[in-house]
């Protein structure tokens, strides 16, 4: 809602851009303010705004590609797995372990990395579409499936021996961004204008909305299904190929803990709708950031690790009831 | 006029079947080019089905379309778009959560040289073909806002825009009163002036007489006729539909005044309604006319515990009754019928019986215990009474045609046996012999001395039956009219009611 | 598991376990239950069991159970139950929870199947032998190591770090325990830092709690990785920020990162446990207890094998005889042996 | 529909009870038939039977809960954490570590582990209905606070030194039949008994299949979603407090690992819909008991982990696929 609404008003771009999205800004405002007050000089700091970034990255993508998927009416809980996927095809592929300077250039085996990906997420789209399975069901199921075939292709074992060139990837920055949030930074405009300004973006708001009117107004629920998740799987695959450059080693439980949930919260939490057809990227991508940001805040100040994890928890439903309460006003 | 010319489309002997139904029995049809085609039918007659069967949301299990002579198999809806083929459904909801203007080009999105959707263009085209039409619509406002009606007219809107060649309307004026219906007759005549064929579904038989140049009967998935409309009239037609004679429907015993048994003073809700004060009397009729939007269900769902309502007082049978939701008014012995029927009215996922009984488990439950034989009896009473058509007391609800998923949530308030019941817009989508059924139900309601309130945006319905009549405005009560007054000489007084519907005070 | 069958029909009374049971059929039919089949540590175990089967074929044949996840204890209950239905000839079982599968094991020996427990013990009598570590002792070593690292580098006051994988575990605990104990009691000089950070087993988090945690603290000098992944975690946190000069890092249990980072002097020092010999003297334990009839109790009154702990430095790290030790996996293709312990 | 369907039609009451069931009835007798032509001797013994009745309990429990919240239109991810709550809230009032002979006789630890269950089940309820928050997002938010809840209390220790009168419950059989099994089997009739007679088990069903004609018919939301959930919290907490008894101790991580996936996979192999207003609980006790039959089985034959598991995922996917498919012919 906060997306759709804010095009139509006439305003200035910034506020544009923000309005809908007005309540967690607060959210992540007072957060800014509470952490900045106990331990400003280091939470402030560019070295800790660089790590907040660079750890939010990989969540940040990967709620890129849940979004849609939210918005299009489901859920892909198979988010995690996949950057686990990712993660071990592209260690694989380079790996000195396997063969001397790797098996294929780094460039290479990224890409083929998101095509494993987009395959996956081609292979939840038909389920849903075709099988006609709840995206929830499916994308466990798939979940479950890509887990195992992780552990079963490569034997559960970690590959090391990764190129420099790969792994450095995690520790550059570009104009003083580390390039992990840099990426993620240029995949949510991406995502925006693509949700924004192409029929496919449309077309998934329309499906999450109504799938029937979509299908009735001629719009492909298949080819709408298949690409969002695809969408899904080809920003997982992205997340896993950056995890895996920050981890320097192929780890097969790579994204096992909790990524969709977070992905999801994320999205929740910016304004997306679990019933769908309604989501947005400036949404998910604060959304992200917050999440983030309590627990970067709360280290810092030395929190209990457990009540540290009650808070996001927390916050959690907090941003949620905050966000429906506002909105219907 | 094109009446002799080739038709435009035609269907042959289509047939099609549903796992234990058999909605269309070979149904064979044309329309042509300038010509407004009606097609009438008991509820469940296969009017919807066979419509979408012509616009490839159902594939027929047998039969051939021809479009201008031309054999063509319409596999998706995409595809009958790409013919020509455009349709407002009865119960097709556009996308809730997107524009007006998004939902005309909903799956069509025009693009930019970039190739991203253009947004202007689709503002200002869909602004112009609103302006034309007279819809008082913003088409940059998500249509979640909209009233029904208004989203009624934005489908319509958009079916216009898109310069089918044939147009189908399945029930159009259900939702709308009197004013916009002059609105979107208008509307048609300009359509069909443009060389386009028109198919027209209503319940509403003299509207068919109004607009209409041919008209075919359904009856039980079965073809029976078609007629020029000039040659015909409304009792043949309705024999034709029915298979008996009915006589003036609305010909209903009135029963002199009972006690007061609801009475509501000054009821407020800031921006819906003012200041609202009537009394309703056992064995009487209460009708609520207003034009679409001026407040009635708000007013009706404030009574019922359903909506919260700012300041003002509610007594049933004299006693003051702080309702704080539907459940305690159904105690208080207060029943609502919705005016949605699927969003409000009923569990379409659910069977029969679970919507009949589910309002009153409580009634036939001892100790938490639900007797399963009390459940059925009164489920199979109820579908006979009403003669209700499905297959089973088990099928699910979406299943059934809209008339007869309408006379399901009648059958769950009748279980209720509720001494104030509210009636909003209990006909709409329902056949002429539905509807005397209906009317007869209300007529037996009072004579048991129940208190009726009808709201009904159909003015020879509420003028018909009520005893009373309140004129709703903008959430004001322009006035009551006894039924000597707005019955002069057994002839209804339209023009009154009308003038204060629209807010023009005497 | 022809032999399966055969030892069916072999009904020993209850407390039978020590007795030559030779008339169980050759190759012996072995079950090895790990605690978790996705995981590094326990795949050396695997690799250890299947080592000895590879080297004495005649003896042995191994099959590899296991839930895939350590924290499902529910399921490793489960398969145990399994297992022993499945009557083999003997079990090897790593348990990740100290009760839940006494009832099981209990079930087994009372079939007269010899159960020989790995790393974690169990609260019953009733079971052959336990080959493990001493948590403790080696949570212990690990803080005599980190100190010798920190005050290699000069730093001989500041905050001591832990970093753990989750919580809840009886290992983990030990080691912690271990560690604390002996900087608190031993090496009063070193502030402990009061909260113990967990990164869930997520290389990912225990980055980023450590890059918070040593933002805020520039004090700090020493960091214990509780296992492979918190290790992981925090050397390679000290290898991204080069903050080797400042702040010793030790850890529990290898992988390749740690190797690198230990290479590289990121790293001090990584205690490992030996899971390979878990696997391999655990079978053979249970050959010899089976087809030889060897006592245990005669040689080892509490049935307890230390398997030891080894403290891995720049120094021996490139010591041929310990490669295999470091890592495992080099026995399966070939590419190193090892000296096996002679335990018993 | 599965249930709702049959019980009109005049037939015996086996085919009554099992109509609508057919297809998972037919995918539990091909698993059957695979696994004792392979290793009947094995699979088909007394002994692995009890196993397999044993090992399905704690879900087949969690999964009576979850029906009644996917019936209700959601879904209860905080299930595995009441488990885990249950178990350490009975552990710490039985345990013999915290005072010599527990703080309280065991029965009314079991008492309390319920009411705690019951408890966590009405906040959700209460969030979900009256914060309005969806069901996924609220339980996920009371999963990451009860989690941490246990860890903060408890210390994250596990809590040992359980009186035998009680881990004595997963060892001890009734009628042949293990008790914790008996316990899944008395609790499946009632939670039928409740769906099928009586009117909150109806009240569910309106709920889940269409909330505002529930309101407009006088059906509470609140008491409804608050039973629905406080139901799941109930059996969740029961499975806890069997799952401990069966551990032997108290372990704060009990129920950590996918028991809400495992819940919901059964309920919805078992013809649940997602979108609410559909279950059975024969479906559902179908349902678990596929499930660990593949696992059981599996093992039996000896199958790689890993593979195993992919085939339950796969088995996931396929018995929806095969019910979705069955059920709209
Ligand atoms: N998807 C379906 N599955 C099973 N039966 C169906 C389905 N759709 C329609 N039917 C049945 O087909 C018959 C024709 O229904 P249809 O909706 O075409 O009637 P209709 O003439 O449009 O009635 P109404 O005037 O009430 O809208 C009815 O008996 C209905 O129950
Ligand atoms: N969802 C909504 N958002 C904003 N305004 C609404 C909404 N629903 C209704 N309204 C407003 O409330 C008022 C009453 O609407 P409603 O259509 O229910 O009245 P009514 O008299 O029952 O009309 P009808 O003839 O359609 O039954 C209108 O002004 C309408 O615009
Ligand atoms: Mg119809
Ligand atoms: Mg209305």
């Amino acid at each position: 809602m906060s997306e759709e609404k804010s095009k139509t008003t006439g305003k200035s771009l910034t506020s544009k851009l923000f309005s809908g999205v007005g309540p967690i800004l607060l959210i992540l405002i007072a957060l800014f303010v509470v952490f900045s007050v106990i331990r400003g000089d280091v939470f402030l700091s560019g070295d800790n705004i660089q790590d907040l970034l660079l750890s939010t990255a990989v969540n940040g993508i990967t709620a890129l590609g849940m979004t849609c998927c939210i918005i299009c009416g489901g859920v892909d809980l198979a988010a995690g797995s996949t950057i686990g996927m990712a993660a071990m095809v592209v260690s694989y592929f380079t790996s000195g372990q396997i063969a001397e300077g790797g098996l294929v250039p780094v460039f290479v085996a990224m890409l083929i990395a998101v095509v494993v990906g987009a395959l996956i997420g081609f292979i939840n789209g038909i389920l849903i579409n075709d099988g006609g399975l709840p995206p929830f069901i499916a994308t466990i199921g798939m979940q479950i499936i890509i887990r195992q075939s992780i552990n079963l292709i490569f034997e559960a074992r970690i590959i090391a021996q990764l190129p420099t060139e790969f792994t450095d990837i995690a520790l550059n920055t570009v104009f003083g961004i580390p390039v992990m949030a840099f990426v993620w930074f240029v995949l949510a405009i991406i995502t925006w204008l693509m949700i924004k300004f192409t029929p496919f973006g449309r077309n998934i708001f329309a499906v999450g909305s109504n799938a029937e009117t979509a299908r009735l107004s001629g719009i492909s629920l298949r080819a709408t299904r298949c690409g969002a998740w695809m969408y899904s799987g080809v920003m997982s695959a992205i997340a896993g190929i950056l995890l895996c450059a920050r981890l320097g080693n192929g780890i097969p439980s790579t994204g096992s803990e909790n990524y969709e949930f977070m992905a999801i919260a994320s999205s929740v939490v910016g304004g997306a709708s679990m019933s769908g057809g309604e989501g947005s990227v400036i949404g998910t991508f604060i959304g992200a950031i917050i999440l983030q940001t309590i627990r970067n805040g709360g280290i810092i100040i030395g929190m209990n690790a457990h009540l540290l994890e009650m808070i996001v928890g927390a916050i959690i439903i907090i941003a949620v009831l905050f966000d429906k309460n506002s909105g219907s006003n | 006029m094109g009446i002799e010319s080739n038709p435009i489309i035609r269907l042959n002997n289509i047939v099609k079947e549903f796992p234990g139904v058999r909605a269309l029995k070979g149904v064979t049809f044309d329309v042509r080019p300038g010509e407004i085609h009606a097609l009438v039918g008991e509820n469940g007659a296969g009017k919807s089905t066979l419509i979408k069967c012509m616009m490839g949301v159902h594939e027929p299990t047998s039969g051939e379309i021809y479009l201008n002579g031309v054999q063509q198999r319409v596999k998706d809806p995409q595809q009958a778009r790409e013919l020509g083929l455009g349709a407002v459904y009865q119960d097709v909801n556009l996308a809730q959560s997107l524009t007006v203007g998004e939902n005309f080009f909903i799956g069509n999105l025009p693009k930019t040289k970039w190739g991203t959707v253009n947004w202007k263009y689709i503002y200002k085209e869909a602004q112009k073909t609103l302006d034309e039409l007279k819809i008082n619509v913003d088409a940059k406002d998500t249509v979640r806002h909209l009233t029904i009606g208004q989203q009624e007219m934005v489908c319509i809107a958009r079916t216009v825009h898109e310069k089918a060649k044939v147009i189908i309307f399945d029930e159009p004026t259900a939702l709308l009163a009197n004013e916009e219906v002059g609105i979107l007759f208008d509307l048609i005549h300009r359509i069909k002036d443009m060389g386009v064929g028109i198919i027209y579904i209503s319940h509403r038989l003299e509207e068919i007489f109004q607009i209409c140049d041919r008209v075919t009967v359904l009856k039980d998935g079965a073809y029976v006729e078609t007629l020029n409309v000039k040659d015909t009239n409304q009792d043949d037609l309705v024999k034709l539909m029915v298979g008996r004679d009915l006589t003036n429907m609305y010909d209903i015993e009135h029963f002199p005044k009972g006690e007061c048994a609801l009475k509501v003073e000054n009821l407020t809700s800031k921006g819906v309604f003012e200041n609202i004060s009537f009394e309703a009397y056992k064995g009487q009729i209460l009708g609520m006319f207003g034009l679409v939007g001026a407040g009635r269900t708000e007013i009706c769902k404030a009574i019922f515990g359903a909506d919260k309502f700012d300041s003002g007082k509610v007594f049933i049978n004299g006693k003051e009754e702080h309702i704080k939701n539907p459940r305690s008014a159904m105690k208080k012995g207060v029943a609502l019928l919705p005016e949605d029927r699927k969003k409000e009215g009923l569990c379409l996922g659910l069977s029969v019986d679970f919507n009949t009984n589910m309002a009153s488990y409580d009634l036939i439950s001892k100790c938490c215990w639900i007797n399963l034989k009390k459940e059925h009896e009164r489920t199979r009473h109820y579908i006979k009474e009403m003669e209700t058509k499905t297959p089973s007391i088990k099928q699910l609800c979406k299943n059934l045609s809209g008339g007869n998923q309408q006379k399901v949530v009648i059958g769950k308030w009748l279980c209720r046996d509720a001494d104030v019941m509210i009636f909003d817009e209990p006909t709409v989508g329902v056949d002429v012999g539905a509807k005397a059924e209906i009317y007869k139900l209300i007529e037996q309601l009072t004579r048991q001395g129940k208190c009726i309130i009808l709201i009904s945006s159909y003015l020879p319905e509420i003028m018909g039956l009520a005893d009373e009549m309140m004129v709703i405005s903008e959430g004001k009560l322009m006035g009551t009219l006894d039924r000597s007054e707005f019955m002069k000489d057994g002839k209804l007084d339209e023009e009154r009611a009308l003038r204060l519907a629209s807010g023009i005070s005497e | 598991e022809e032999s399966a069958s055969a030892s069916a029909s072999a009904s020993e009374p209850a407390g039978s376990d020590n007795q030559g049971g030779s008339d169980a059929e050759l190759p012996l039919d072995v079950v090895v239950q790990v605690k978790a089949t996705e995981s590094d540590f326990w795949q050396y175990m695997i690799v250890g069991a299947e080592q000895y089967a590879k080297d004495y074929p005649d003896r042995v044949k191994v099959t590899i159970q296991g839930p895939t996840k350590e924290l499902d204890y529910d399921k490793a209950v489960s398969l145990l139950e399994q297992v022993v239905a499945n009557k083999p000839d003997a079990i090897v079982l790593a348990s990740s929870s100290s009760d839940a599968t006494v009832p099981a094991v209990e079930d087994a020996m009372d079939q007269g199947i010899p159960v020989v427990l790995a790393d974690n013990m169990l609260n019953t009598e009733k079971y052959t032998a336990f080959l493990a570590t001493d948590n403790i002792a080696g949570g212990a070593l690990a803080a005599d190591a980190l100190v010798e690292g920190m005050e290699a580098k000069g730093k001989t006051s500041g905050k001591v770090l832990v970093v753990s994988s989750s919580a809840g575990s009886l290992v983990m605990e030990a080691r912690i325990k271990g560690f604390t104990e002996q900087m608190k009691n031993k090496y009063t000089q070193y502030e402990m830092y009061p909260e113990i950070l967990y990164c869930e087993n997520d290389v990912a988090k225990a980055l980023d709690v450590c890059a918070q945690t040593f933002s805020a603290n520039k004090d700090i000098v020493g960091v214990f990785g509780g296992n492979n992944m918190s290790g992981n975690g925090a050397s390679r946190y000290i290898a991204q920020e080069k903050l080797a000069d400042e702040v010793t890092c030790v850890c529990y249990d290898s992988d390749p990162e740690e190797i690198k980072n230990l290479r590289n002097g990121d790293l001090y020092a990584m205690i490992i446990q030996d899971p390979a010999g878990f696997g391999y003297k655990g079978v053979d334990m249970a050959y010899k207890v089976v087809a030889e009839g060897y006592d245990v109790e005669a040689n080892f009154p509490d049935k307890y094998i230390d398997t030891g702990c080894t403290k891995i430095t720049a120094e021996n790290i490139d010591a041929p005889e310990l490669q295999a030790l470091i890592d495992p996996t080099l026995l399966k293709d070939g590419k190193a042996t090892r000296e096996w312990p002679t335990y018993f």
